[in-house]
């Protein structure tokens, strides 16, 4: 991703071109949520191609589903629904103006995102070790969930991991650009950037922190949670 | 930016059901619903999104008003770029 | 249409062209013209997709009976298989006024059997098969193209399918070194990699029986149903375990990687045959050869 | 020349500030437009250098003037660069960036430093396809088709795919500031039915740049990991389905036709009312038929697909919608002619290449129609005939569309007149040059002669040697305009504020505007294309 939400925003005062602060105001949110239109298509088309295929080897991409680590997929849930929460508090705050209150919530938005991100590494670790990384070392052996009997084929089990890294991997970028996002907003809140009347950058970057974990409510159950019972 | 701010008890709710309904996904994933599994699955992930959606992103009160269209409209694409590629992957074989 | 609306704007651009004094007549704009307009187009259209659809529908739809020629394309020549054993590279024999039924497939990138002069056109993609079909009827030498952009020689994947009178094709296939039928071949091949220990017609084997399989519905250990057509055959001799038949146990070995595109097609054109009455491989041969 | 037809010159947005900073960081629209007006005639005319050696390629039966390999990058190249780094950016870029705040009375976009982000990403993009050229090129054919592009080419896949990526980028920001900027920034008393349909163009192409892109862009993604990291999602070896990455692929690819054709088709609306002297024949039903093809133009991708081997059922289901929307194209050119209808119409140079749109438009519109009919696609599917009807639209319609609202706008843009004659000149060889060029394709791809041959038999040669001819007309058509609108520039009449007594906003500012387009915030009090209530100027002023 090429540019971040940050860029939406302007300068504290209102600019030139705008005749009042509500449209300018307005003008950064229309801009924001469009730009997570485009995010929505982004990760669209990479759910299009696990779609497909997962409905033509469903067996297989349940067996392989069953090798992920519910636990961890389920902390890591957690843990982002908590980031979403802490969020939400930061917009709250800087809308009233507590500034304490926002760079606290900033900073454990960014504590949040980087345990994510450590789950997700030991997560990434493990599917080395088990050789479930997809490549001339892929090694997959297992059954197809209800067919004790019925080994699932290795080929299809690659795809459903390169599916799995193609759209952890792409969701991973976005909490990495996302947590680099509000380091430059909680410096720029420590130094009394924001106040009531002007926090555009604290609700932008909140959307797209909330977008993000959005996809990763979907991605959970479409990745973890196929044919478990 | 809605006029009526939004109580803090309010987020705190929001966050609670959401954290449940991480919950019952998994609990009910490991249920045997037959084909109703990922029917299941897919509901919590939408209901938890239009939470998201509705409160914490400010949705429900927006000031802007053609937020919903332009997310209804991305939604909308997105589907048909599903549901018109699925069109011919769930047809090929009835030849 | 077309000439209908150049005709027009040639007319108004002669007629309305600026003229001293003279002012443009406004006018706003009238719905009834506008619904008329859209609605003649729209049935118009209808018309043509009807027509459209009519024709591709019978082009993919392969008649019965059709003689059948497997296709493998590669970078970059065609390679064409007879049922009867015939092999060519970049060219095709056919008699004329008989239905032929191409079965192709691809080695490598995506290629596309396109012979203008029969109007057809279809891509053949690697791991799995699609076919055309087409009926000559007319003796002849017709082009034969790639149409898909398939890397360096791409224009040099070119040939010509040959249209012979039925005697001279006779004559043609009689001639030719083929070494027995496709069928045959896939026969020898069937045993060689140890099928039949397991796909046995007389008594029930540890595989299904494959007399009379083909072109039959097969119910799946899933439940589900599908057709045993080129592409069920195919996938199960590359990859067993993707639709296993009920009642059968998933322990044939996998052959992706270890039968070739040509082999392939000679087990499937195997697998066909034993539909045929006799139930032997071969006999389609002698039946032809009898006309 | 400076004779004073206009007092000393006012202060506008090209002298308001000078050096090389003042253009590189400037957030001005217009300046931004004029950037991308510069580097994107840089790009027409490299691919258009790639587009002759592939002419003169083809000029004989025998691939000899280049190696096959060559061949096949240079129609790679070619292909990229006009429809990445010209035609996709080309109307919206330089006239809708420099029109659109005008036309609706703003100061600027509503984000001009996203603007300027866009031009220096599709300058990143530019820069990358240009490194790629340089140091060996890509030889997939614009279009990367897997497995050819993932797993056989030895060409730098990766580096053209991040060259579209970053391009792609640039058109997604540039659609996202035209959609805020059309519905935040509107001047008071601008109602969405009062906009010049010259916006509503652009609102629906600024859709489909939002919704489409990303779709390209994470296609191009995949392919990038399935070469780099072996993920193997499109690959036929582990099960995967070639024919996925085309479904993306034209998800996108097929709506960038709509981007390229829909602004033309608003530059269109501007030139015919104003040289007929007339408001536009059904407003509402011109305005809602762009938003209708930005819409019904996501439904139709498949048709590029039919002898792919999708379903025989979603290929007939692709078939029809593709009909449904060729009906809002057809509305459009009902509308254009009857417009004209007791018009008063003189035949300027944007006027003449109105005219050259609407034919070559409506005949590249009728061949389309052919190709969405699947018993006839499958005969003339990737043969010359497509080739020939998508440069009908793109060339001939796009094209036409741009060259005609470059002359219609450059007494606004730079302040001068361009000389009337020439342009006169160089539309007619235009237009002759393109059907010679391109009318000979549809023949050769009827008779079957397959696109990307580098050779071919010699049955063809006839027809390819006219096109050849054709194209060298085409190239000279090309330069002409260059020339003399550079030179008019410097030696050019100076233009009045309004030198067509044409309706609209971008008219009622100085000629060139200054840096906030108005000197006071407009208030519209007028209908669209109010060409009743202009008085007849005594004279069109012809250069």
């Amino acid at each position: 991703m090429a540019d971040s939400p940050v860029a939406v925003a302007h300068g504290p005062e209102l600019r030139h071109h705008f005749a009042d602060v509500e449209q300018q105001r307005d003008a950064a949110s229309l801009g924001m949520w469009l730009f997570l239109v485009t995010e929505i298509m982004f990760f669209g088309g990479m759910f299009c191609a696990y779609l497909v295929y997962r409905y033509w080897y469903f067996g297989d991409f349940g067996a392989a589903s069953k090798t992920l680590d519910i636990r961890l997929g389920a902390t890591n849930t957690a843990v982002l629904i908590c980031s979403s929460l802490t969020v939400v508090l930061a917009v709250w705050a800087a809308q009233n103006g507590k500034r304490k209150m926002l760079i606290t919530n900033l900073v454990l938005t960014i504590v949040l995102g980087l345990t994510f991100l450590g789950i997700k590494a030991v997560e990434y670790a493990e599917k080395f070790e088990k050789h479930h990384v997809p490549g001339a070392t892929f090694h997959f052996e297992g059954t197809v969930p209800g067919h004790p009997d019925l080994p699932a084929n290795a080929n299809h089990a690659e795809m459903f991991f390169s599916l799995y890294f193609a759209l952890t991997g792409l969701h991973a970028l976005h909490m990495i650009i996302g947590i680099g996002l509000f380091s430059v907003l909680t410096v720029l809140a420590w130094k009394g950037h924001y106040t009531p009347r002007y926090y555009t950058p604290i609700e932008n970057a909140g959307l797209y922190w909330h977008f993000v974990d959005i996809v990763w409510i979907y991605l959970f159950p479409l990745l973890y949670l196929i044919d478990r019972h | 930016m809605s006029e009526h701010a939004p109580s803090l008890k309010l987020y705190v709710g929001i966050w609670i059901t959401l954290m449940i309904c991480t919950g019952l996904t998994v609990w009910a994933a490991f249920v045997d619903l037959g084909h109703m599994n990922t029917a299941v699955a897919l509901s919590i992930a939408t209901f938890k999104a239009i939470l998201v959606v509705l409160y914490f992103m400010h949705v429900k009160h927006a000031h802007e008003r053609m937020t919903k269209p332009v997310i209804i409209s991305g939604f909308f694409f997105l589907l048909l770029l599903l549901g018109l590629s699925m069109a011919d992957y769930t047809t090929r074989l009835l030849m | 249409m077309s000439s209908l609306i150049f005709t027009l704007i040639l007319v108004f651009a002669a007629k309305y062209r600026k003229r001293h004094g003279h002012q443009a007549e406004q006018i706003e704009g009238s719905t009834p013209l506008e619904i008329v307009w859209s609605v003649i187009p729209l049935c118009v259209f209808i018309v043509i997709f009807v027509w459209g659809a009519v024709i591709y529908f019978h082009e993919r739809t392969p008649p019965r009976g059709a003689a059948e020629v497997y296709v493998v394309a590669k970078q970059w020549m065609w390679k064409l298989q007879h049922q009867e054993g015939q092999r060519e590279i970049n060219e095709l024999h056919v008699p004329v006024g008989r239905d032929v039924k191409l079965i192709m497939t691809s080695q490598d990138v995506i290629h596309s059997f396109f012979v203008p002069a029969f109007r057809i056109k279809q891509d053949v993609l690697p791991g799995r098969y699609t076919t055309v079909w087409f009926r000559a009827t007319k003796p002849g030498v017709y082009h034969l193209f790639c149409a898909e952009y398939c890397g360096t020689q791409h224009s040099g994947m070119i040939g010509w399918v040959t249209v012979m009178e039925p005697a001279q094709y006779q004559a043609w296939l009689s001639g030719g070194g083929a070494t027995g039928s496709l069928a045959s071949t896939g026969q020898a091949i069937f045993e060689q990699l140890g099928c039949s220990t397991c796909h046995r017609s007389d008594v029930q084997g540890r595989g299904p029986n494959l007399v009379g399989l083909f072109g039959k519905k097969v119910q799946l250990e899933d439940g589900r149903m599908v057709t045993a057509d080129e592409n069920y055959v195919r996938e199960s001799i590359l990859v067993p375990g993707a639709k296993v038949v009920s009642g059968f146990k998933p322990i044939m070995p996998v052959f992706q990687g270890l039968v070739s595109e040509d082999q392939l097609a000679a087990l499937v054109e195997y697998v066909k045959s034993l539909n045929a009455p006799a139930g032997a491989g071969g006999t389609k041969v002698q039946e032809s050869k009898v006309h | 020349m400076a004779t004073a037809v206009i007092t000393p010159e006012r202060e506008n947005y090209l002298n308001q500030e000078y050096g090389i900073k003042s253009w590189l960081l400037t957030t001005d629209h217009k300046r931004i437009a004029l950037l991308y007006l510069l580097s994107i005639t840089f790009f027409f005319f490299i691919g258009g250098f790639f587009a002759l050696l592939i002419r003169l390629e083809l000029l004989t039966p025998a691939g000899d003037l280049v190696h096959a390999d060559t061949y096949n990058k240079l129609f790679t190249m070619h292909g990229m660069v006009m429809v990445f780094f010209f035609l996709i950016p080309v109307v919206p870029a330089v006239l809708g960036n420099f029109l659109v705040p005008i036309m609706i009375g703003a100061k600027d976009l509503a984000f001009p430093r996203i603007n300027l982000l866009s031009w220096y990403l599709y300058m990143i993009g530019g820069a990358l396809i240009l490194h790629c050229m340089l140091t060996g090129g890509v030889d997939t054919g614009w279009t990367f088709y897997t497995p050819f592009s993932t797993a056989f080419t030895n060409t730098k896949i990766i580096e053209a795919g991040l060259a579209a990526f970053v391009a792609g980028f640039s058109s997604i920001f540039t659609g996202l500031n035209f959609i805020v900027t059309i519905h935040r920034m509107r001047a008071p008393g601008m109602t969405w039915s009062r906009q010049p349909l010259f916006i509503w163009a652009m609102y629906a192409t600024s859709v489909i740049m939002i919704l489409g892109t990303p779709v390209v862009a994470v296609t191009i993604v995949l392919v990038a990991v399935e070469r780099l990291f072996h993920l193997g999602i499109f690959d036929p070896n582990l099960g995967g389905d070639p024919l996925l990455f085309q479904h993306l692929f034209w998800f996108y690819s097929h709506p960038a036709v709509y981007i390229m054709i829909l602004p033309s088709m608003g530059v269109i609306n501007e030139i015919i009312t104003c040289f007929s002297r007339k408001r536009i024949f059904g407003y509402n039903f011109v305005a809602m038929s762009s938003i209708g093809i930005a819409v019904l133009g996501f439904l139709v991708w498949a048709h590029h697909m039919f002898v792919a081997g999708i379903s025989l059922y979603s290929a007939l289901v692709f078939s029809a919608l593709s009909y449904l929307v060729a009906v809002p194209s057809a509305i459009k050119v009902f509308n254009w002619t009857a417009t004209m209808f007791k018009g008063n119409i003189s035949f300027t140079t944007p006027m003449l290449y109105a005219f050259g749109f609407l034919g070559l438009f409506t005949m590249g519109g009728l061949t389309g129609l052919f190709l969405a009919a699947l018993g006839v696609d499958v005969h003339v599917t990737d043969t010359y005939f497509v080739v020939a009807h998508f440069h009908y639209i793109m060339v001939g319609g796009v094209l036409m569309g741009y060259l005609g609202g470059i002359h219609f706008w450059w007494p606004k843009i730079s302040g001068r007149m361009y000389p009337e004659a020439w342009g006169r000149l160089s539309a007619l060889i235009i237009f002759i040059g393109f059907n010679l060029t391109f009318f000979p394709q549809f023949i050769l791809g009827y008779m079957g002669m397959p696109r990307r041959y580098w050779q071919y038999p010699a049955e063809f040669q006839v027809l390819n040697v006219l096109s050849t001819a054709g194209s060298t007309v085409l190239g000279v058509g090309y330069l002409l305009p260059m020339v003399y609108l550079l030179w008019s520039m410097r030696y050019g009449k100076p233009a009045t504020d309004n030198p067509w007594n044409a309706a609209g906003l971008e008219w009622k500012t100085s000629s060139p505007p200054p840096t906030f387009n108005f000197d006071q915030t407009p208030v519209v009090d007028f209908e669209a294309y109010d060409y009743e209530h202009i008085k007849e100027a005594e004279e069109v002023p012809v250069g």
